[in-house]
């Protein structure tokens, strides 16, 4: 399949997407029952001056979607000016509202936690990966043996373990070894320069632990059927006849072939981890996205609830985006012939 | 007296859209299109077991396909007994003759009515039976989709025939079993049966011994042989193998890349072929006698891609006797015989 | 038909497949006679003094009590009718529509398939738990609305793997055959497509229904549970902060104990499915060659075959 | 001495229950440099089982347990893994029937063939391995600059030869080819006939070839041993299975393979199936469609020797009165 073919069709996959989201996530707080907008401008901890503001920003005394008397005035510049243009314009300017239980900026919310939940996520997700694929290997090697399916149970048992409760056990179990909430000891501030982000490290522990133990299981198991797959082509009983001995067939043949299902499968289950770093944060209380969201959804903080599911969605479509470039490059059969 | 001929071709052409890419839509290049068939005009009397032998890509299936209504020709006609197979295929009869009740039917009438006169042999007897049926289910079938007014006897009787025709006899000792059950040999006779048991007047076997072992296929190609005369069935043979279609058709068609390069009589065609090409494949194909060895006449290169057609004869890149006039002149045919024609501009100067 | 009873002997007598369905049998008999197994019906209002608060286990109370008083027990019991209806009704909704839609685009293919498989693909991207979170917390909290935004979500996976399924068997010749002998679409769909496509469908509902339990248990931990109704997933949620400060484990595990054997042992039966319905290779080339050249056994006496399936010549 | 020689070599196959099922019994032959042995036979005969069992690649469940294979002298039973990795492809290699995907997918053709130079230490810089891969593909009709492409960008035909051309890398001693043109067509075939014909004499090679085409054996091959359901039931020289063949099998499989030169002349199939493993006769595996030893008592309790009824000429039928 050509390849400017593929990339050209996953990037305009990607942007519609994105806009998709963006147009769905505007809706989705106005449609439904019970309008939130509403809510937002008459609630009583809003200051008079906090909701001109908003009012104004979000054009909420505007129509929401056709300006009739803008169109008869200034034509079509004027049949434009909706609550739906002006929340582009302000989602442009990276304005998502002001929250509506704390009154800062959601914006700024998200800005000083969103590498919290990056640093969880990919940590977690990079040892899961790393370990789930050198476990696949060993299971599939070691097919059918007493190992093979042991790691086999191990999967099942975590594909039944709801992230927060397993979370919830090792708060248990590691019984004050570790710290058990909160990203910091009370106390200690950044510029204390180290000791504050070993402490911070010994913090992340657990909810890290808590990701990489569960979401290894999944990429071990499909790196095991993939590895098995693959080891039962024609192409390794050439190598094997070529007088390669097993590590250089698995080496220099099996490896690669096994590792291109990986990619589209860490791609698929991007969206999943998200959904785990949410229950973990709440678990441990580590303060990035995850925890913000669930406090939202605790508070019915609307503008919060809207600017992070945003934030996570664009998040995972970007990472969904590179996986794919990623494949490209990794299959030749994607290149151009 | 000359046979009707049950089925009519003429200048039959056959192309496939090939897929445009993102890029081709924004360069917006030309249109590409498959040359299936390019112009095929030939036709078969009842009775007669004509082969249609070819490389991959001459085309061979794709009239076959035609020929049986499941695809549509892009220009051209074909004529079952008088009726146009693509307006059939689709239920849109004309009527051709006053008081003729078939284009009175139904679309769908119509089209049941041309499958139960056609039917189609496969090629794969591992593929060509749904492995979850048992052989009962998969010869009863077409008597289940084509409600004939048949009682339960009456179709268990037509089936037992079948299958006892095909050379599966006791019939009932076959029915229960499953297809995996069977060798190669016995599933393809019961794709024969499957097609018999609608007792049609055509059948299309597109290279139905290719995947069998060689001490089996002969029973298979004499049960073929002997269907001209125990149901009068008409058939046309599709395959890449000149010995096979050698041992029990009537006539020979070689196809070139969408065209018809020679055809006649088989004996005739085998022993004296007049086309390159055919002369190419003749002697190419392995004789199991090391005594009789013959020098190869081996055609370099490959079948050229069917997008874009070689100008003039088609053949001519990979013809030995190509000269200047073959790149430009497309050859008509030439004839040999009153049966025995040939579509190449060096045939007379070869005799 | 022989096939589909030979798959369910085989999935009967797999070890994994008897644990599962003993396990699921316990939880169903609890969920049902539920009225009957709980010592106290755990909606009646009971007037709670502060030392019943999370009272320890003691004779009347086999798992102590819960942060209102009320007995764990009990509440655990009719908690299972919560998880088991959300489990098994959308994994059904998701069964019926991922398949019927990638029943649809895989046969029928062309440019509604493309936009419905467009729209699978977006759903797929957008992560799920958010996107559940912002609806229902919008929407409104309900049994059926967890169970309509978890079908919703999750019916894509179904669809996606239905139109490959059946992609690859629309182009296998005995389906050619049935459009040659004049089959209608209908008929090949019901006849030739469905019973290749059907045990992977099941195999893949019975595995839906584990993550359904799980994805309820997550929304109602996090608060968007439907508040009339008692779930494990609540339990958890009232548990988690007051239990873990004051050591109360007897409140804080059973339901989570609970949320896993059911849908470990929905797990056990699906993956056993799985294994029956597209059996995982078990030879490949890369194995120890050690015996391969075992000279020493010597030509074996040759063994009377039993005719396992006996050809007729 | 012979390069090959292959004496009384028996292989089972395990099934998962355990029984073993006899798919080789008693194969006996030798070939020397620079001649070729056709293998024919019907699926099931084991013919791919003894052309893998040559070099040890049997699949798992698959046990040698009888016989010899002396290359040069030195049997390959008895020698380790290690040993053998050494022996393959430096003295023998092999061209696979499905060289449809029998090349790496991701990596380009010409890595694949400096891969093996390179191991068996034939040439160590990769620039000059890369150089002698290029020579190896114009060699075998492929231009050097497509070695830099990817296998899936190659026809059916070119693959083929891209096969053929890593085969000859390390110049083996033997080439051993399963079904080397089943798959490709007509022409295509031809070309690959003549291709190896070449090399053949060209380099010297002793060519094993494993088909169940009369035709191309006729074609290529100087020896023809015929296998039926795990045995040898006749083994000469090209010109006397075809010209007079002793064995029955032989005998009626030549009656039903199509001549091209004598079209319309009958054609006699033989009746039954080709036996399955788990379901093989106690004696002669050809009874029960032998049209001259049916029912026979001695054809039924007991399998025939292999018995040399003139010079090169090994027949296994005990109604075949030695010369």
């Amino acid at each position: 399949m050509q390849r400017s073919d593929y990339l050209i069709r996953k990037i305009i996959f990607a942007l519609a997407t994105l806009a998709a989201v963006v147009v769905f996530n505007f809706f989705l707080f106005r449609i439904l029952p019970g309008d939130p907008v509403k809510l937002i401008i008459h609630s009583p901890r809003m200051t008079a001056e906090a909701q001109e503001r908003i009012k104004s920003n979000f054009g909420l005394d505007k129509p929401v979607w056709f300006n009739q008397e803008g169109f008869q005035e200034e034509g079509i510049s004027g049949a434009f000016d909706t609550q739906f243009t002006a929340y582009l314009r302000e989602l442009t300017k990276g304005d998502l509202g002001v929250s509506f239980s704390t009154r800062k900026d959601v914006s700024e919310l998200i800005k000083e936690r969103i590498w919290r939940t990056v640093v969880l996520v990919v940590v977690g997700e990079l040892l899961a990966i790393f370990i789930g694929v050198i476990l696949g290997m060993v299971a599939a090697w070691r097919r059918g043996t007493s190992l093979d399916t042991s790691i086999l149970l191990y999967g099942l048992f975590t594909w039944a373990m709801p992230t927060f409760f397993f979370g919830i056990i090792l708060l248990i179990i590691s019984g004050g070894r570790f710290p058990i909430g909160g990203m910091v000891t009370p106390g200690l501030k950044p510029d204390d320069g180290l000791v504050y982000w070993q402490d911070v490290g010994r913090h992340l522990i657990l909810p890290t632990l808590t990701l990489t133990i569960l979401y290894l299981s999944e990429y071990m198991l499909i790196m095991r059927s993939s590895v098995v797959e693959v080891l039962s082509e024609d192409y390794i009983l050439t190598a094997k006849a070529k007088g390669l001995n097993a590590f250089q067939t698995f080496r220099d043949h099996a490896l690669k072939n096994a590792m291109l299902p990986m990619v589209t499968i860490i791609a698929l289950t991007l969206g999943y981890t998200v959904g785990g770093a949410i229950q973990v944060e709440t678990v441990f209380s580590w303060p990035g996205i995850g925890r913000l969201m669930f406090d939202a959804v605790q508070k019915r903080d609307y503008p919060v609830l809207q600017g992070t599911f945003l934030i996570l969605a664009v998040s995972v479509i970007i990472a969904n985006l590179i996986a794919d470039l990623l494949y490209a490059a990794l299959d030749p059969r994607v290149k151009p012939d | 007296m000359e046979k009707q001929p049950i089925l009519q071709i003429e200048d039959l052409y056959k192309q496939f859209p090939v897929t445009r890419t993102f890029v081709d839509r924004v360069k917006r290049s030309p249109k590409q299109v498959v040359h299936a068939l390019d112009g095929i005009s030939f036709s078969v009397a009842q009775g007669e077991i004509l082969a249609l032998v070819g490389e991959s890509g001459s085309g061979k299936t794709t009239v076959g396909m035609n020929v049986l209504g499941l695809q549509v020709p892009t220009k051209g006609y074909i004529l079952f007994d008088g009726y146009n197979m693509a307006d059939w295929a689709m239920g849109k009869l004309k009527s051709r003759k006053n008081g003729d009740e078939l284009s009175r039917l139904s679309k769908r009438k119509q089209i049941l009515a041309l499958r139960r006169r056609a039917q189609m042999v496969f090629q794969d007897p591992y593929e060509s039976l749904n492995p979850r049926q048992t052989i009962w289910e998969i010869v009863v079938e077409p008597l289940e989709i084509h409600d004939l007014g048949l009682s339960a006897d009456e179709k268990e009787a037509r089936v037992r025939a079948a299958l006892e025709d095909c050379g599966l006899a006791p019939a009932d000792h076959f029915w229960n079993r499953y297809p995996d059950e069977l060798s190669g040999g016995q599933r393809q006779r019961v794709v024969i049966a499957g097609a018999l048991v609608l007792e049609p007047e055509l059948l299309v076997a597109d290279e139905p011994v290719s995947m069998l072992d060689v001490s089996i296929r002969a029973d298979i190609l004499t049960l073929l042989q002997s269907l001209r005369k125990t149901r009068n069935i008409t058939i046309l043979y599709t395959t890449h193998d000149l010995a096979t279609a050698g041992y029990f058709t009537d006539r020979m068609a070689v196809m070139y890349l969408g065209r018809v390069v020679e055809i006649g009589p088989t004996a005739e065609v085998l022993k004296e072929p007049r086309h390159p090409y055919t002369q190419a494949l003749v002697s190419v194909a392995p004789v199991p006698n090391p005594r009789k060895k013959r020098k190869r006449m081996i055609l370099q290169g490959e079948v050229p891609n069917p997008i874009d057609v070689p100008s003039g004869c088609r053949f001519h890149p990979r013809c030995p006797i190509a000269t200047d006039e073959c790149k430009i002149t497309d050859p008509p045919y030439v004839k040999i015989t009153s049966k025995h024609k040939v579509a190449c501009l060096k045939t007379l100067s070869v005799d | 038909m022989e096939t589909q009873n030979r798959i369910w002997t085989t999935f009967r007598k797999k070890p994994m497949a008897l644990i599962g369905m003993s396990m699921l049998a316990v939880t169903l008999i609890m969920a049902f006679f539920a009225p009957l197994l709980a010592p106290y019906d755990p909606n009646e209002r009971v007037d709670v003094t502060p030392s019943d608060i999370l009272a320890p286990p003691d004779a009347r109370h086999i798992l102590g009590r819960d942060d209102a008083g009320k007995d764990v027990l009990s509440s655990l019991i009719y908690g299972a009718r919560v998880s088991l209806i959300v489990g098994f009704v959308s994994s059904f909704f998701s069964m019926f529509i991922g398949t019927s839609v990638g029943l649809a685009a895989g046969y029928f293919g062309g440019r509604v398939s493309n936009v419905l498989m467009r729209f699978t693909d977006f759903l797929m991207v957008i992560p799920d738990l958010p996107l559940m979170l912002v609806i229902i917390s919008v929407w409104g909290r309900g049994l059926w609305k967890i169970i309509l935004v978890i079908s919703v979500l999750y019916w894509t996976y179904t669809a996606r793997l239905v139109r490959s399924q059946v992609l690859s068997i629309k182009e296998r010749q005995f389906i050619l055959r049935a459009h040659a002998l004049g089959a209608s679409d209908f008929r090949i769909i019901i006849r030739h497509i469905l019973p290749q496509v059907m045990p992977l469908i099941i195999a893949q509902a019975v595995l839906d229904i584990s993550s359904s339990v799980i994805a309820e248990s997550t929304l109602s931990f996090l608060g968007l549970g439907d508040p009339t109704l008692v779930s494990w997933g609540m339990m958890l949620n009232f548990a988690f902060e007051r239990a873990i400060s004051r050591k109360a484990w007897w409140f804080l595990l059973p339901p989570g104990i609970a949320i896993v054997w059911v849908s470990l042992a929905i797990i056990l039966i699906g993956n056993a499915l799985e294994e029956v319905v597209n059996p995982r290779l078990k030879t490949h080339h890369l194995f120890n060659p050690r015996n391969m050249v075992s000279l020493a056994i010597g030509k074996p006496p040759l063994v009377e075959p039993e005719s396992t399936s006996e050809v007729i010549p | 001495m012979n390069t090959l020689e292959v004496h009384d070599l028996s292989i089972n196959y395990l099934t998962n229950e355990g029984i073993a099922l006899n798919a080789v019994d008693g194969l006996t032959f030798s070939l020397e440099q620079g001649r070729s042995l056709g293998l024919v036979g019907e699926s099931g005969c084991g013919k791919t089982t003894v052309m893998l069992s040559l070099m040890r690649l049997l699949p798992e469940a698959g046990r040698i347990v009888d016989g010899q294979i002396l290359f040069n002298g030195r049997d390959l039973l008895q020698i380790s893994e290690r040993d053998m990795q050494s022996v393959r492809w430096k003295d023998i290699s092999m061209v696979f029937q499905g060289a449809m995907n029998a090349l790496n997918p991701v990596r380009t053709v010409e890595s694949q063939i400096v891969e093996v130079l390179q191991l068996h230490n034939i040439i160590d810089s990769t620039r000059d391995a890369r150089k002698r891969a290029g020579e190896l593909l114009e060699l075998v009709g492929i231009p050097a600059k497509r070695g830099s492409q990817y296998p899936h960008q190659f026809s059916g035909g070119m693959k083929q030869r891209a096969m053929i051309a890593m085969a000859l890398a390390c110049n083996p001693q033997v080439l051993i080819a399963d079904e080397p043109t089943t798959a490709l067509d007509v022409m295509i075939q031809a070309q690959i006939i003549e291709l190896l014909e070449k090399m053949q004499r060209l380099l010297g090679l002793s060519l094993v070839l494993v088909t169940h085409d009369l035709g191309v054996v006729a074609e290529m091959c100087d020896d023809v041993l015929v296998m039926y359901g795990g045995t040898v039931a006749e083994y000469a020289s090209s010109d006397v299975i075809f010209n007079n063949p002793q064995h029955p099998y032989t005998q009626r499989l030549l009656k039903a393979f199509p001549d091209i030169a004598e079209p319309g002349s009958d054609l006699a199939s033989i009746p039954g199936n080709p036996p399955r493993l788990d379901n093989l006769p106690p004696g002669c595996r050809f009874e029960p469609r032998c049209h001259v030893g049916k029912g026979e008592p001695i054809c039924l309790k007991q399998l025939p020797p292999l018995v040399e009824i003139e010079p090169g000429h090994h027949v296994a039928c005990h109604l075949v009165k030695g010369v």
